[in-house]
């Protein structure tokens, strides 16, 4: 009969408007402002530099400044300049340090490729995404000062992903010291020791991408 | 025209609180004055009435379209000097109408700047002519017409002049388009709505609105009010006048002239700012005014529905029909398609020309038949009922010849 | 009330000559339903409100729609028509016959006795008393009229229609 | 123009189209009668994205129409040249921005036959709920789309953008992004869904039906919408297998060829599921297309919850950086909701493509609009081209 299709239609759309004001499944509206968003965990935006704790950011700088994000990049909006001395990290060893770690937010796709090639977790994806500056050059270029956070933020953001970091970091750090405790006591038992082991290779790359 | 309303009944009750009020200020002036400001109050509270009654309109919708789609519409607009205030969204109308006023007010060099200045005025001025003869409550008629309804056609017509001055004087090749198709929607769906309206005028026998309005008043029973729409050829009446109001106002399943699917914005493209705001307000207008009517022909004006409910006064119940036939074409405007031009005339000529046809001679055997009681009453509404029914069946299904959902066979 | 006679007089004389002056067309077609209006004020002015309507809704509303269309579609209206005589001869002649038409008008004006004063307006009578009368003494004048114009608009649809073949099937 | 003529013009446009008409599109002078030159686009509101048709109309049918695009070209295949295997693998989210999970598995697809990589079983299972997911989003997307072109204001799409929403939360708690998800590597799947997100994936699959029930109900009897799409944008079957025409578009002529039976890659011959053939290919066809098709996409969903398999979703010797195939080349494709989505792909041994290629299905469904519009309005026009359902950034890449 004609019509019969349109009065179904209007009783759909009654249905919806009844149910717009008791069924939370057809109220779909979060005033965004007010309620603050709920972001899952997996969330990724603009990468950061992870540091050991947040009294001296630039002191314990994760990054070794090896260059692989900066070549893995599709957009290339990563810049490093190697530093010229060597500085301990954490587990002791002399390391090389960024002197300039640039990364252009206005090219970068947070596609999260650098995170999954950085060898010693140093980069990080971050969940900031109200990012609003008053040029489009140097405001959103953020420098090394910028990009360096706390290993608790990172523990703050990605609660799953920093333990399973932290727990691996943890046993290399227990491994080294081993290894250095190990190679000072044969120092120590024989005078005259063999040259010390060659100190281990940074973690082969091959390794299951960390999330 | 007779200047002294019948004298209102003694004691104060809601009913007659307005004319007191309007006789308390006409005794105010001198007696030579008093016809002139009789008519000027009037329509000042028609201004004010319905100018807020259309703000209202434009929240409603947006706020009832929002609720249809599951979301919750406009709520953030309040005062600007007291923000904690939450209004819910009420002030956006009066937002919207500062915007459209302090908007640039662009005027194309070629456009002819006398019809493009002058078809604002002349739609927003008809368009308001029609609530003139509406019968808003028992003793509330602006003003009381013989030929009532014969003026409120003559009113209406006048706003496809005005169409055609707008989509003329933009000297834009597209918007002449559009005023035309504008123009074959409105005069192809001007038919159908005033035969939908006569089988009312031959069955009460007189073209005022005031006496209609009366004429169906009574309750069989106390419960079964004498509306027209529930008749079998005043419910057909109703849907065709329905349909043809939408189309008169180009609303949903027929707004045609704004649809992106046409060139551009219709005859409307090149207003903007307070022009394109008057435009807009006459359309809502138009939209209630058709309403007014609708409201006082088929349901029963300010008669109220049961009996005992006479108690409220008669203007609210005029006022409420019509925000319900209101929220009606809102919920239309919320789910319907948009027809195609060529579909939407067919469907005017091939359709609704000749139901409305057959619906007058229901009527008129309506008319003829009164003294029909008892088991010859049922005969009367079968064969009443079979004149609306049989042709609708039958004519829809030629219509709809060819059109129908398929079934689909499946391949691996 | 001659105050306000005088006023529609004077409004529908204007719009009706600025309609003849105005080179535009289709300013002149709108002055013109401007003056078809001013005729509606008339009616008004004598109480015959069903006469008023009708006017207004037949006129205003349809044949300005109609002089409206035929101007638009025959010739661009824009462009200002060019208003000048071809020879001085055809001039004398147009001036003779406009003569003679205005003599024979203003003849007749003159002519008939009309008393100066004012008659009271008869008593207005219902549009059912019309309609009685619409549809007693003069429904065969009706009916004639009816005809004619059903007549008109059939002839305008065959001169219209170009054979177009049976819609393409959709 | 005598009156001849156009009743001429009218047998040389029915003729073509038509089998054994002619192949060469009648070119109308203008002076065959005041012809309106109409361009809509690339600012149009019912054209999805930067795309333009240059439409001739002779009164309101439309005599010719020329589609331009390429307002959205971002030279993707010359920079996958210059990048290495991997790092174009986040740019292919940006082809279809629709269904980014399928595109990442049809590159996937075709370096892995490059390379002759192998993929464990919980990884293919993965991918496969991933590509139904997405067949989901992008049908319901395109049904919301379509509805708007025919004139509803926006109530069928806010209904197919609300359960859209529900799967981009799911992929956004998954792949860290709704909608640039960058989640398939070559040999696997970058994260192992929790218990959680399988739970709640496969509440929703349960709920999608109860959708589009209520989709039916409201549209697919409406009349205005059986007036509005049958007979309109009529394709004939054989007209469209000469172009090349795959996906939902060439299933609604009546052909059924679908990738997934087909060619059985990945794990779909485990899967029983149906492909609906439409019989008039017409506008109203390739909805209903839709429509059913994600009916099958939610049994194949059920059927990959129920037997998804443990173990790792990555293959261990699976290699990320300085991955160099062998010289050789490879076309990996797969059924694409919007058709047949095709990688072709040249290794010369180095780490970047030597040359890379994508078989966009929307604009090779794009070359017969003009045949479909012929003799319509431009309001079916618009219609037809929403049924088409093109994505601008897959079109112009």
């Amino acid at each position: 009969m004609l019509g019969s299709g349109i009065l179904k239609g209007l009783g759909v759309t009654a249905k919806n408007f009844a149910g717009s004001y008791h069924d939370p499944a057809r109220m779909v509206t979060q005033e965004y402002p007010d309620t603050p968003v709920k972001l899952p965990e997996a969330y990724r935006n603009f990468p950061f530099l992870v540091t050991e704790n947040a009294t001296d950011p630039m002191g314990t700088l994760r990054c070794v400044a090896c260059q692989i994000c900066e070549k893995e990049c599709p957009p290339q909006c990563i810049y490093i300049e190697k530093s010229k001395d060597k500085k301990p990290d954490a587990t002791g060893k002399p390391q090389l340090y960024p002197a300039v770690f640039a990364i252009d937010t206005a090219v970068c796709m947070s596609c999260q490729l650098c995170v999954e090639v950085c060898p010693f977790d140093a980069i990080k994806m971050d969940q900031i995404f109200e990012v609003a500056a008053t040029n489009r050059f140097a405001g959103l270029l953020l420098n090394r000062e910028q990009l360096a956070k706390p290993n608790s933020y990172f523990h703050q953001l990605h609660p799953t992903d920093a333990a399973e970091v932290d727990g691996r970091l943890g046993a290399e750090r227990k491994a080294a010291e081993e290894k250095a405790r190990a190679a000072a006591a044969a120092k120590a038992a024989a005078p005259k020791p063999a040259a010390p082991a060659v100190t281990p290779a940074p973690k082969p790359a091959a390794g299951g991408p960390t999330p | 025209m007779s200047i002294m309303p019948p004298e209102p009944s003694p004691g104060l009750d809601l009913e007659t609180a307005p004319l007191l009020v309007r006789d308390w200020i006409v005794h105010r002036f001198p007696d030579a004055l008093q016809w002139f400001v009789h008519h000027l109050l009037s329509i000042t509270v028609i201004l004010t009435v319905f100018g807020l009654f259309f703000a209202f309109t434009t929240i409603a919708e947006r706020k009832l379209l929002a609720r249809l789609q599951n979301r919750l519409g406009p709520n953030r607009s309040g005062l600007p000097w007291f923000r904690s205030l939450k209004l819910w969204g009420l002030t956006q109308p009066f937002a919207d109408a500062i915007k459209a006023i302090t908007k640039e007010d662009v005027v194309p060099a070629a456009a002819d700047k006398v019809l493009h200045f002058l078809a604002p005025v002349v739609i927003v001025a008809f368009s308001l002519l029609g609530f003139a003869v509406l019968p808003f409550g028992r003793h509330l008629i602006p003003v009381e017409l013989d030929a009532a309804i014969l003026y409120f056609f003559a009113a209406g017509t006048a706003t496809e002049l005005a169409i055609f001055m707008a989509g003329w004087g933009s000297r834009n090749k597209y918007s002449l388009l559009s005023a035309m198709r504008a123009l074959a929607q409105l005069i192809s769906y001007e038919l159908p709505l005033i035969l939908s309206v006569v089988p009312v005028i031959l069955v009460t026998g007189t073209l005022s609105t005031r006496d209609i309005a009366l004429a169906q008043g009574g309750w069989t029973w106390g419960v079964l009010p004498h509306w027209h729409v529930f008749t079998p050829w005043g419910f057909a009446g109703f849907l065709i006048f329905l349909v043809a109001a939408l189309a008169e106002s180009n609303r949903s399943p027929f707004d045609l002239p704004e649809a992106e699917s046409e060139l551009i914005a219709g005859h409307l493209t090149e207003y903007s700012g307070f022009k394109y705001a008057l435009f807009f307000m006459a359309e809502y207008f138009g939209l209630t005014a058709l309403s007014g009517l609708g409201v006082t022909l088929f349901l029963g004006g300010w008669q109220a529905p049961f009996a005992i409910l006479e108690i409220i006064p008669s203007y609210l119940w005029f006022m409420g029909k019509l925000a319900g036939m209101i929220v009606f074409f809102i919920w239309i405007r919320g789910t319907l398609l948009r027809l195609r031009i060529d579909q939407l005339t067919r469907l005017s000529w091939k359709f609704l020309v000749p139901l409305a046809l057959l619906n007058l001679g229901n009527a008129a055997f309506w008319a003829l038949t009164p003294g029909w009681t008892g088991p010859l009453a049922l005969a009367r509404w079968a064969v009443s009922a079979a004149i609306v029914i049989v042709p609708f069946v039958l004519l829809g299904r030629r219509l709809t010849a060819g059109y129908a959902p398929r079934t689909y066979r499946y391949a691996a | 009330m001659t105050l306000a006679l005088l006023l529609i007089a004077f409004l529908l004389l204007g719009a009706a000559v600025a309609a003849m002056l105005s080179r535009n067309l289709i300013h002149s077609a709108l002055l013109l339903v401007g003056a078809w209006a001013g005729i509606a004020a008339f009616y008004l002015w004598a109480g015959a409100e069903f006469v008023a309507f009708a006017q207004v809704l037949v006129y205003v509303g349809a044949v300005s729609m109609v002089v409206l269309f035929a101007v638009l579609l025959t010739r661009q209206g824009a462009t200002a028509a060019p208003v000048e005589f071809d020879s001085v001869k055809r001039m004398i002649g147009g001036l003779i016959t406009a003569g003679g038409v205005a003599g024979v008008l203003l003849g007749a004006i003159l002519g008939t006795p009309m008393d100066v004063t004012a008659a009271p307006p008869p008593a207005a009578i219902s549009v059912r008393q019309l309609g009685a009368q619409l549809m007693g003494p003069h429904a065969a004048a009706l009916l004639i009229v009816g005809v004619i114009l059903t007549v008109a608009l059939l002839g305008a649809i065959v001169i219209a229609a170009v054979d177009k073949p049976e819609d393409p099937a959709p | 123009m005598s009156c001849s003529d156009q009743s001429g013009l009218d047998a040389e446009l029915s003729a073509f189209g038509r089998p054994g008409g002619p192949t060469v599109r009648p070119v109308h002078d203008q002076f065959h009668g005041d012809l309106l030159e109409v361009s809509m686009g690339p600012q149009h509101p019912s054209t999805h994205g930067v795309f333009r048709m240059v439409v001739t109309l002779d009164g309101e049918q439309i005599v010719k129409l020329k589609p331009v695009f390429g307002y959205l070209h971002r030279n993707h295949e010359k920079i996958a040249e210059n990048t290495s295997y991997l790092g174009s693998m986040p740019y292919t989210d940006r082809l279809d921005y629709l269904c980014s999970m399928s595109t990442n598995w049809a590159y996937a697809l075709a370096v892995e036959k490059l390379s002759g990589q192998a993929v464990p079983d919980r990884a293919q299972y993965l991918r496969i709920i991933m590509a139904e997911l997405t067949r989901l989003v992008n049908h319901s997307c395109l049904v919301g789309f379509l509805f708007n072109d025919l004139g509803t204001s926006f109530t069928p799409l806010l209904y197919a953008f609300r359960e859209r929403e529900k799967i981009l939360d799911l992929f956004e708690s998954l792949s860290g992004s709704r909608m640039m998800c960058n989640y398939q590597r070559f040999g696997g799947c970058r994260v192992d869904p929790s218990p959680e997100w399988l739970a709640a994936a496969q509440a929703l699959v349960d709920g999608f039906p109860r959708f589009l029930d209520e989709y039916e109900t409201m549209l697919t009897g409406n009349e205005i919408m059986l007036a509005r799409t049958q007979g309109v944008g009529r394709l004939d079957p054989a007209h469209a297998v000469n172009a090349g025409i795959t996906g939902p578009v060439l299933r609604a002529s009546g052909v059924g060829y679908d990738l997934r039976k087909v060619d059985g890659y990945g794990f779909y011959p485990r899967f029983d599921f149906r492909v609906p053939v439409g019989e008039a290919g017409d506008t109203y066809d390739r909805y209903m297309m839709r429509i059913l098709e994600m009916r099958e996409s939610v049994k194949i969903l059920q059927q990959a919850f129920r037997d998804l398999p443990a173990g790792p979703v990555m293959d261990p010797k699976a290699k990320l950086r300085g991955f160099r195939p062998k010289a050789g080349e490879a076309y990996g494709r797969l059924e694409g909701p919007k058709g047949e989505l095709g990688f072709y792909l040249i290794s010369d041994g180095s780490p970047n493509p030597w040359r890379y290629r994508v078989r966009p299905p929307s604009l090779i469904n794009l070359t017969l609009l003009e045949e479909m519009c012929l003799g319509h309005t431009i309001a079916d026009a618009v219609v037809i081209l929403g049924s088409i359902d093109i994505v601008l950034g897959e079109v112009d890449r």
